[in-house]
């Protein structure tokens, strides 16, 4: 393969002239991870994911993916991906649903680890009953794990977030995981107009010698070095630098919130923020929920919303500040367990206001009619109208 | 090496052992377990049970590396998981289970990195993490052909973990979860290696060391060239079988029976070819191996 | 505007393609549109549906179609047999919206007749599988022939857009949409030899099908 | 987080300690790490050659001030390795009475550390305790684990920490600079030998 045209993450991500094509999720996101310049690609499949994993295989045989091969499982992809990053070179898989459950383990280390692996996840239902539709159930397992998560609501957010991804996964006082999130099929396989970079255009190569961490390379100092040893007393210390490890992992998380204001404009998406009533979502809930504004505002409802892209680091203090003025917020989700509210609820005052719902699951789809309804319902109930 | 030189005025802060690791380390230098005793070694004091074979084998191991300026060594839970940060060389612990996938991930992403270097990666788990919870992932590192080494410390139970039966428990063994005797065989891992695909296979005992080593050679020169090897380390873990440590090494020794190596013809032809060759390159054998004691 | 349909039918026979086209054809008509196929498992002759979203105005939603402006019927039974998702076939169906249905004849029950008929539903027969038979040579350009029927009623895109998105299709770019849709590609590429001759064939059954539409449409 | 420490958020100071039982880490109440061409000075953010002074005047008025260099400069892997630990040197050399205690890795030693001549990030306050160190420098040392061992020293040692950062810097430091190569060291060295004759 010929030389290659590399960029900053800076001018691609801002600056890059942009062109319109029509793809599927799946599509926009496999031009990015084409534009990403990896090096290492480990997969397995499971709906909805595979196609990505497929499109991957298409790229590695053409010369832009260095290594990929198909693992064993979820739980030693993972693993599998936790020893190429820790070699120092950029990573990227995915995974859906039971795959995710299944790699719990390695994904509750890579934070620790301080390897910035990029990995979209296709959430789909889990558990029993058995269901491939589209749920975001899945972030609720992944919150604390350390890792960066964002949440995709379109074809155009998975190409943009998981560019995005690699520039803040990569920053030398970041340096964490960063899962990419979408809805399933929602996102997966809708065909949609997304604008994309030039296709001769690619990132700059990792470079391992500005992590935090030494890579695993016998090349890197210190020689003598056990890279994420095990710090436990019986190596004669004391529990106090296990402790100072795992708030550095969060300290690093919170790091990232700098570099979400520059490259991603901020972790919300903020319409009509004066507004009496605020629907706050993310993902595809964000995206049902942008519809239903507008029907909301024709019924001459005050109601605006926030789209929350980025669920780790939580944007805490911007919810708080944009709830203060707010009398009712709604919280629509695409799962059982309304975790977004949970989220929304914990760092709001006056939390009475915050209202789950409607939460939509096992691959039903939300139509706006739905929230527009259970939001008349609320206002009712609130007695915010009559 | 420069990554073992030290920076230029700094020499006389640095404590000993590093003055020491310096000057008087195995890197570069071809050493081999004959020279045990005479090079500052790879392994450091550490809290392993003393007397213990196991430990007495990954020494013997990082001694017999051709190439220690360029080995990596994944290792998981378990009592050599333990001591892997008193370890002179790039080393970490994978999730429990998980070490060839690790392994596998970290020798691929070596060679698109440093594409003209060799990068000898070591797989090492005990008796337990290779043949019941990482059977998967070790039996289709082998079966893709992941060039790496795995080594097997086999103590014939989980020790670190306070003395349970494994896979490779031999048969009527009471252990803290088989309390009236394990009630099925020891899992014949070396015929799993070979059925999945290894290109040398081989049972070492601690109590032979420089058999040992020529395996451990011969084993990273294969995996580097020809296809994955595997080598089982046969000893027992002294503390949980209730053995005074001469007991233990006794019983390690009454494992040389099992000794035995497998070379695919590929491997077989290679390796005698640079065994011929060029004696030096460590593999001094075909002398030594069977006039031992 | 802003137009939702739903297309209902049978695996392999073309529903995921039938949608994109539309969509695609969409925006070369300076309109936006979303596609979204039916999610599950990819298993010949199982129920199916896809969906396409067209607007003028940018648009958001994801997922199945709940309230369709149009249902477009691929096989008669999706209705006689209700191999069909939404039960009845025309659930959230919306008022003086278009019921396109390849078949011969009229195959819908009183019952269903009074509650469309209610709705001041449109309803076009299209022989699309003969059409297509006849034209295409193949029961595989069926959903040429349905795309044809559809827009002869309801002009939802132009020819000249659906052209261009049949030649984008067959024009020899990767096209991602499902594992067993590339198979079916295959077996069509085989067919015909020449992507040219493709093009050209399918052309045929969507102007055969429109035609057909139009006239009866005038009568 | 705990209640209490997320009641710091946004006033948090990162003074030396003895803190607390377990320090928070400064980046999770709010503590930002500065931007090209500045520093930190207990949280907050001020010009590079501010900064210099503040950590001149620090280490002139220190009584016991060490220099702690890490591997990346311990070590001579690179030619700018090597070039950043001579100009360690010449910065140590410049202030009276300070001590150079190297930390050469990172791993948890067994079964002891000696305090007396080398730090290590799981355990830096021992070394900190004995030499009664109460203004130290870190320079080389990879991100994560001068992190890991700030906290550690804030929270149970008095000694006021100086990051001197290849990268972004420290908020867990009560001074950082960030993008530290030879050149800046040098800087720092002519700074810390101006105020010394100044005074």
């Amino acid at each position: 393969m010929k030389e290659k045209k590399t960029v900053s993450p800076e001018y691609m991500i801002l600056e890059a002239p942009r062109e319109k094509k029509f793809l599927i999720g799946n599509e926009a996101l496999a031009e990015a991870v084409k534009r990403a310049n990896v090096d290492v690609v480990v997969v397995y499949p499971i709906t909805p994911q595979s196609e990505i994993s497929h499109l991957c295989g298409d790229l590695w045989a053409a010369g832009y993916i260095k290594e990929y091969y198909r693992g064993e499982d979820e739980l030693h992809v993972m693993a599998s991906m936790m020893g190429a990053a820790s070699a120092g070179v950029r990573t990227f898989t995915a995974t859906s649903g039971p795959g995710t459950l299944r790699a719990m383990e390695p994904f509750s280390c890579w934070a620790g680890y301080r390897l910035p692996i990029v990995c979209p996840i296709m959430g789909r239902g889990v558990g029993t009953p058995a269901n491939i539709q589209p749920d975001s159930v899945e972030i609720f397992y992944l919150l604390e794990t350390g890792m960066i998560i964002f949440h995709v609501e379109s074809p155009q957010d998975f190409f943009d977030m998981t560019l995005q991804a690699y520039a803040i996964a990569e920053q030398p006082d970041v340096h964490l995981p960063v899962i990419v999130f979408c809805d399933g099929f929602f996102v997966t396989h809708t065909r949609e107009i997304v604008e994309i970079t030039p296709d001769d255009e690619f990132l700059h190569p990792y470079d391992s010698n500005l992590s935090p961490v030494p890579a695993m390379d016998m090349e890197a100092v210190p020689v003598r070095m056990a890279r994420d040893c095990l710090v436990i007393k019986n190596n004669f210390i004391s529990y106090n630098a296990n402790a100072s490890w795992q708030q550095e992992v969060r300290a690093a998380r919170d790091r990232a919130r700098k570099h979400i204001d520059r490259f991603m404009g901020g972790p919300l998406e903020v319409i009509n923020p004066d507004a009496e009533v605020l629907i706050m979502a993310s993902g595809s809930a964000a995206a049902q929920a942008r519809v239903a504004i507008e029907m909301a505002q024709e019924e001459g409802i005050d109601v605006g919303m926030v789209k929350i892209k980025v669920i780790r680091p939580f944007p805490a203090a911007e919810i708080a500040r944009l709830a203060e003025k707010v009398k009712l917020i709604m919280v629509p989700e695409f799962n059982f367990i309304g975790w977004l509210a949970k989220e929304i609820k914990a760092v709001v005052n006056n939390n009475a206001k915050v209202f789950s719902g409607p939460n939509v699951f096992a691959g039903m789809t939300m139509p706006p009619e739905v929230i527009v309804d259970e939001l008349k319902k609320l206002l009712k109930l609130a007695k915010l109208r009559r | 090496m420069d990554a073992v030189k030290i920076a230029p005025g700094f020499e006389k802060i640095m404590p000993q052992e590093y003055q020491d690791l310096v000057s008087d380390g195995p890197y570069g230098r071809n050493l081999s377990v004959k020279d045990l005793g005479t090079f500052k070694e790879l392994i450091d004091e550490h809290p392993l049970c003393a007397g213990c074979t196991l430990t007495l084998s990954f020494r013997m191991v990082l001694a017999s590396l051709p190439n220690p300026e360029n080995t990596l060594i994944v290792t998981c839970a378990g009592c050599f998981g333990v001591i892997h940060p008193q370890i002179s060389l790039h080393c970490t612990i994978a999730p429990f289970g998980t070490h060839n996938a690790f392994a596998s991930g970290l020798k691929r992403a070596l060679k698109v990195k440093f594409p003209d270097k060799n990068k000898d990666v070591i797989a090492m788990a005990g008796d337990g993490g290779f043949s019941d919870i990482g059977l998967a992932p070790t039996f289709h590192s082998w079966s893709r052909g992941e060039r790496f080494t795995s080594i097997m410390l086999d103590n014939e139970c989980y020790a670190n973990t306070g003395g349970q039966d494994s896979g490779m428990t031999p048969e009527g063994v009471a252990l803290n979860m088989s309390p009236l005797g394990k009630k099925f065989p020891k899992i014949e891992f070396a015929q799993v290696a070979k059925l999945a695909g290894c290109a040398y296979v081989a049972t070492a005992t601690p109590t032979k060391p420089r058999l040992l080593g020529q395996m451990i050679r011969r084993a990273i020169l294969i995996s580097r060239e020809i296809g994955p090897s595997f080598i089982r380390i046969a000893t027992v873990c002294q503390t949980n079988y209730k053995l005074s440590p001469i007991d233990g090494y006794n019983r390690a020794k009454g494992f040389e029976s099992q000794i035995f190596e497998y070379f695919t013809q590929e491997a077989q032809e290679y390796i005698e070819g640079i065994e011929k060759k060029s004696p030096k390159t460590g593999l001094n054998l075909g002398v030594g191996a069977e006039n031992e004691d | 505007m802003k137009i939702n349909i739903r297309m209902s039918g049978l695996g392999g026979q073309g529903l995921v393609t039938a949608a994109n086209l539309l969509g695609r054809a969409a925006i070369y008509d300076g309109n936006y549109s979303s596609v979204a196929p039916f999610f599950g498992a990819e298993k010949r002759l199982a129920p199916t549906e896809s969906y396409v979203r067209i607007s003028s105005q940018k648009l958001y939603e994801k997922g199945e179609v709940t309230y369709p402006h149009v249902i477009v019927i691929f096989h008669p039974e999706v209705i006689t047999r209700g191999k069909c998702f939404t039960m009845p076939f025309y659930a959230g169906f919306q008022p003086n919206g278009w019921l396109i249905i390849n078949a011969e004849s009229t195959l819908i029950s009183e019952k269903d007749l009074e509650n469309l008929t209610k709705l001041n539903t449109k309803i076009v027969y299209v022989p699309a599988t003969r059409i297509a038979r006849e034209i295409a040579g193949t029961e595989l350009a069926t959903n040429m022939s349905l795309l044809g029927g559809l827009i002869g009623a309801t002009e939802l895109v132009t020819m000249d857009g659906l052209e261009k998105a049949i030649t984008q299709r067959y024009g020899g770019e990767k096209f991602v949409a499902s594992a067993t849709t590339a198979v079916l590609d295959e077996v069509l590429r085989k067919k015909y030899g020449e992507v040219k001759e493709l093009v050209e064939k399918n052309m045929a059954s969507v102007k055969k099908a429109y035609e057909f539409v139009k006239q009866n449409l005038e009568r | 987080m705990s209640t209490l420490v997320s009641l710091h958020y946004g006033s948090y100071k990162v003074a030396s300690g003895p803190e607390a039982y377990l320090s928070p880490a400064a980046a999770s109440v709010g503590v930002v790490l500065p931007e090209n061409g500045q520093g930190l000075v207990e949280g907050e953010i001020f010009p590079e050659e501010k900064v210099m002074e503040v950590i001149a005047e620090k280490l002139l008025t220190a009584k016991n001030p060490t220099l702690f260099p890490g591997p990346l400069v311990l070590w001579a892997w690179s030619e700018k390795s090597i070039e950043k630990a001579a100009a360690a040197q010449k910065l140590a050399a410049g202030v009276p009475g300070m001590r150079i205690i190297p930390m050469p890795d990172y791993r948890p030693k067994y079964p002891m550390i000696n305090p007396a001549i080398e730090i290590n990030p799981n355990h830096p306050n021992l070394t900190i305790w004995h030499n009664n160190i109460d203004v130290c420098v870190f320079i080389g040392v990879h991100c994560h684990f001068a992190n890991v061992a700030l906290k550690i020293i804030r929270g149970g040692t008095n000694c006021y920490t100086i990051t001197l950062c290849g990268e972004f810097g420290h908020e867990d430091a009560m001074i950082t600079l960030r993008d530290v190569n030879a050149k800046k060291v040098l800087k720092l060295a002519e700074v810390v030998k101006r105020m010394k004759k100044e005074a």
